[in-house]
């Protein structure tokens, strides 16, 4: 599903976030991304959404390679992926509700549709009560979850979620990592950037450690291991 | 794009003006002012263009005949003249009128000169055809067109104030014209600059939408409509202005300054907003539209 | 303040318009153009005024002699014309000056009428003082002076031009300042609404900077720096451009059009500098100051 | 030192944020505030720095009660407090350097201080090497440390922390939590924000919790209890 051969990056400025990656994920699993701040977990992220690209090397997700996607068709291939990112970049003139009933807009959901889909997926994360409230009255936790239910409500084939439980309490966390674990189960693919060793621990997945730019370990879970 | 899809786009424009009012004020106001200095102008100069018409209406060629030309002769010549197409209106002029105009324009209030002719005409070969042009410019090709036919002595032009105003026609075209170019590219300009602005403080939003999938048409859009309205919004202002002050104006100048009344009239509102209208309105929905099309392009390519 | 801070604000001020660039350059742009465009008209009201006047003084009060006044009397109202501040100049035609005049003038071409009177001057009385005023609107006032002087039949005045050019010039001195002060009020409204566009989309900086304890003061010199130096490049850049413009054109027009010369001579490109060079400096540098501090104020509140 | 005597804050929406709160941190204390997403921790900060002003309730800083404070004296205020905000908050339009240079400019300090303090600063949180960087060209952790670095220049003698940790790694956020002990030490009261129920254990200091925007909870560490 996902795969990296041999993929560098190096920032404009000379500074090399990614050095020879190459990484396998298959589709349906759930890996975790730990690393030092700085080592190149958001940058890889960045490049899987396509949102940057590498230096060297491939990528290939869904069986296409990252490159050869044309400027036109790059919206279809993201609108299959959902993404949450480490700055939750959130649309900010448009209401908790707008941000996320845009990502159903995007792909030219129907209008009932998303008028039952965005309020559930509110629901979800705990804000159903804040749908109307403009990004920056949000705290920013609250912020965060937004974005998460931004990159869940289109039921997305691969989740990527760069630090979802950052801005997060413990509870929060465990409850956005469950509603994680389900989609996971239900058949998408979620790549999760991490710093809270507690609740990689606990989740018992496959962890891969980035130091540097390189990837240093990758151990499967427990669970993956049944 | 689905209906919704566009619906939704039609909405999201409309509020992105409320949204960046900041902006958009910004964006009406600059539109406003270029367009309403472009009208402004526009007027005095066909104004102006009108007037100076109207004092080269006034200048008149003059063809005098032989000592001998028969009655024959003289009509025509001028039935010459009055196939000539640059010719406006002509008339015959008789050596007694001619000498009444001579004495009322000359000897005006000094009847005692006059009287030392009596009743002797000194202008008793001077009957003659005056003629008035529609464009001064042409008066060379006439007047030797004129020498030509049989039975005239001699074609009288005032030379000078037909260049002079040839000239002066000219130059008030060419700065006008001038003026007006500068006007509609400074408007271009500050308009197109204005809305790009708007459109750069946007760009992390415009990325977001890339991000989540958005096709550059659907981020496009509600930018397009804002582009749009505010090019409307920003030329029908000005030009509800523009045509209040005119009326006002021509009607308080024409009071004021009755002397001028005789050197020029007014173009009418009508006849000015026949033109700026279309124009006003292609300058500002037409910058807005591409102005906002051109500087999307830039931050699209996320 | 302390020196240094000083010299980091300049600093910051400097990298702020660097930073910014989107911003900076269309604030210097939307400045150039409203200056310029000021300029401009400000180019062409002083030299169409002057026109308007040179015209003016063309225009003659003649004062005709009694029949029976004695050379001395008519010298004691040349010194009464000398003393009047509204003269011009004036000078004495002879009857026989006035007749050759009158030849030339309405006979042009017809030698055959002017010799018909032979060698008898027909305006033997018409020996008279043209006057030339500085000012026509004082005409009526010298007149009705003129015509109580003692030897004086009457006093011939071109009322109707007159009048046509008093009405003519207020007219031209009104649309002029009209237009100027128009586009002096577009141009700070445009200039200080791009230097409040910029600032407020660094409302967040600015509130960045107040949160960690910065005064007021210290938040604002950068900015003010900025908008003197945007107002500084912003009116420099069109003066620049009108001077090379302004003497080419004069050059151009002036050889182009030669019948014009007599018409109007151009103000030279220094007269109008000597006015345009403050006032662009003020109107730019002062909205740039100006802008850039009432914006402030409105975001310094955190 | 920090008094707060029924305070109560609420937003224009109608958002009661925090309710009823009364609190006293004393000189010298190192203090942890916990609590859900939203229960009104950031709020509390805010209203410490005058960001925002209580809607009731009274707050009383050094011996100052902040509604007294007048707008021309809101800076010197300021200038005594350090403050690490949840979003960083940093200068975008100026390099990691001019960034924490600023704090200093601020306070009139002269050149040559900037030029041996803010290295110094940097190289304690690890970003020596980023000195020139602009933040949009930073990761998430690497923000996080420039707005720490920029908090701690002035040796603030109050240091409020919101969720200074969120965005780092395991090691680097125990790096800045000894730093963080060490300022403390050395006599600056620290008020921290944080969802890291690991270091807030670790730490084992005062812990005030906070829940939908009252203090339900209020327990003095060991080693206070020293
Ligand atoms: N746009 C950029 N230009 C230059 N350097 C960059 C840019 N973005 C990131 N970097 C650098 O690349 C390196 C990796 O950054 P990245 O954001 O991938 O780190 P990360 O693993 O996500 O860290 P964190 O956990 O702190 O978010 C860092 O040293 C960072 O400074
Ligand atoms: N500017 C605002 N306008 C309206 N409501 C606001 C505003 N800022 C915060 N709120 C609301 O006030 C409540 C408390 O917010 P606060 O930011 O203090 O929470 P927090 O404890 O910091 O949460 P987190 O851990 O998620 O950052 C939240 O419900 C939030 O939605
Ligand atoms: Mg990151
Ligand atoms: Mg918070």
């Amino acid at each position: 599903m996902i795969k990296l051969e041999h993929v560098s990056k190096t920032y404009e400025a000379g500074v090399q976030a990614l050095k020879d990656v190459s990484l396998h994920i298959r589709p349906g699993e759930f890996v975790f991304i730990v690393g030092d701040s700085g080592s190149g977990k958001s940058t890889l992220i960045k490049l899987l959404l396509k949102e940057l690209s590498p230096s060297s090397g491939k990528i290939v997700v869904n069986g296409k390679d990252l490159s050869r996607i044309s400027h036109r068709h790059v919206p279809d291939y993201r609108r299959k992926i959902g993404c949450v990112f480490q700055n939750f970049r959130l649309l900010q003139d448009r209401n908790v509700y707008e941000n996320v009933a845009f990502a159903m807009r995007v792909i030219e959901a129907g209008k009932r549709q998303i008028k039952k889909q965005v309020p559930y997926m509110l629901s979800l994360v705990g804000l159903a009560a804040k749908y109307r409230s403009l990004p920056r009255h949000l705290s920013g936790g609250e912020q965060q979850r937004v974005a998460i239910a931004r990159a869940l409500v289109n039921k997305p084939k691969i989740l990527l979620a760069d630090e979802p439980t950052g801005n997060l309490d413990g509870h929060n966390a465990w409850e956005i990592m469950k509603l994680l674990d389900q989609i996971n189960k239900a058949g998408t693919t979620v790549v999760v950037v991490t710093h809270n060793m507690e609740i990689v621990r606990a989740m018992n997945k496959r962890v891969i450690t980035i130091r540097k730019g390189s990837v240093v370990d990758d151990q499967k879970g427990d669970a993956d291991a049944i | 794009m689905r209906f919704s899809s566009f619906e939704y786009n039609l909405r999201q424009g409309l509020k992105n003006i409320w949204r960046n009012k900041m902006f958009s004020i910004a964006s009406v106001a600059t539109m406003t002012a270029c367009i309403f200095l472009f009208g402004l102008f526009y007027s005095i100069s066909v104004n102006f263009s009108g007037m100076v018409k109207k004092a080269e209406r006034g200048v008149a060629v003059t063809v005098y005949f032989d000592k001998n030309a028969t009655q024959d002769e003289i009509d025509k010549i001028g039935t010459a003249i009055s196939k000539r197409k640059e010719v406006a209106r002509y008339n015959f002029v008789t050596a007694d009128e001619a000498w009444a105009r001579y004495q009322k324009d000359y000897f005006k209030g000094h009847t005692n000169v006059a009287d030392s002719f009596a009743d002797d005409n000194p202008l008793e070969d001077m009957a003659n055809y005056e003629i008035y042009l529609k464009d001064v410019s042409r008066q060379a090709g006439l007047v030797s067109y004129l020498e030509g036919l049989a039975g005239v002595r001699e074609v009288h032009q005032s030379a000078s104030t037909a260049r002079t105003l040839t000239d002066f026609n000219a130059l008030v075209r060419y700065i006008s014209l001038g003026i007006i170019i500068i006007l509609i590219a400074v408007a271009a300009f500050l308009i197109s600059n204005t809305v790009s602005v708007g459109i750069s403080v946007r760009k992390e939003e415009i990325a977001i939408m890339k991000l989540i999938g958005a096709r550059d048409a659907f981020v496009r859009a509600p930018f397009v409509v804002e582009g749009i309205l505010i090019g409307l919004i920003g030329s029908i202002i000005p030009l509800v202005i523009l045509g209040l002050v005119y009326s006002n104006i021509i009607h308080y100048v024409a009071e004021r300054f009755d002397a001028l009344k005789s050197m020029f009239s007014f173009v009418s509102t009508g006849d000015i907003f026949h033109v700026l209208i279309p124009v006003s309105l292609l300058l500002g929905v037409g910058i807005g539209y591409a102005g906002s099309r051109i500087t999307l392009k830039r931050h699209l390519n996320v």
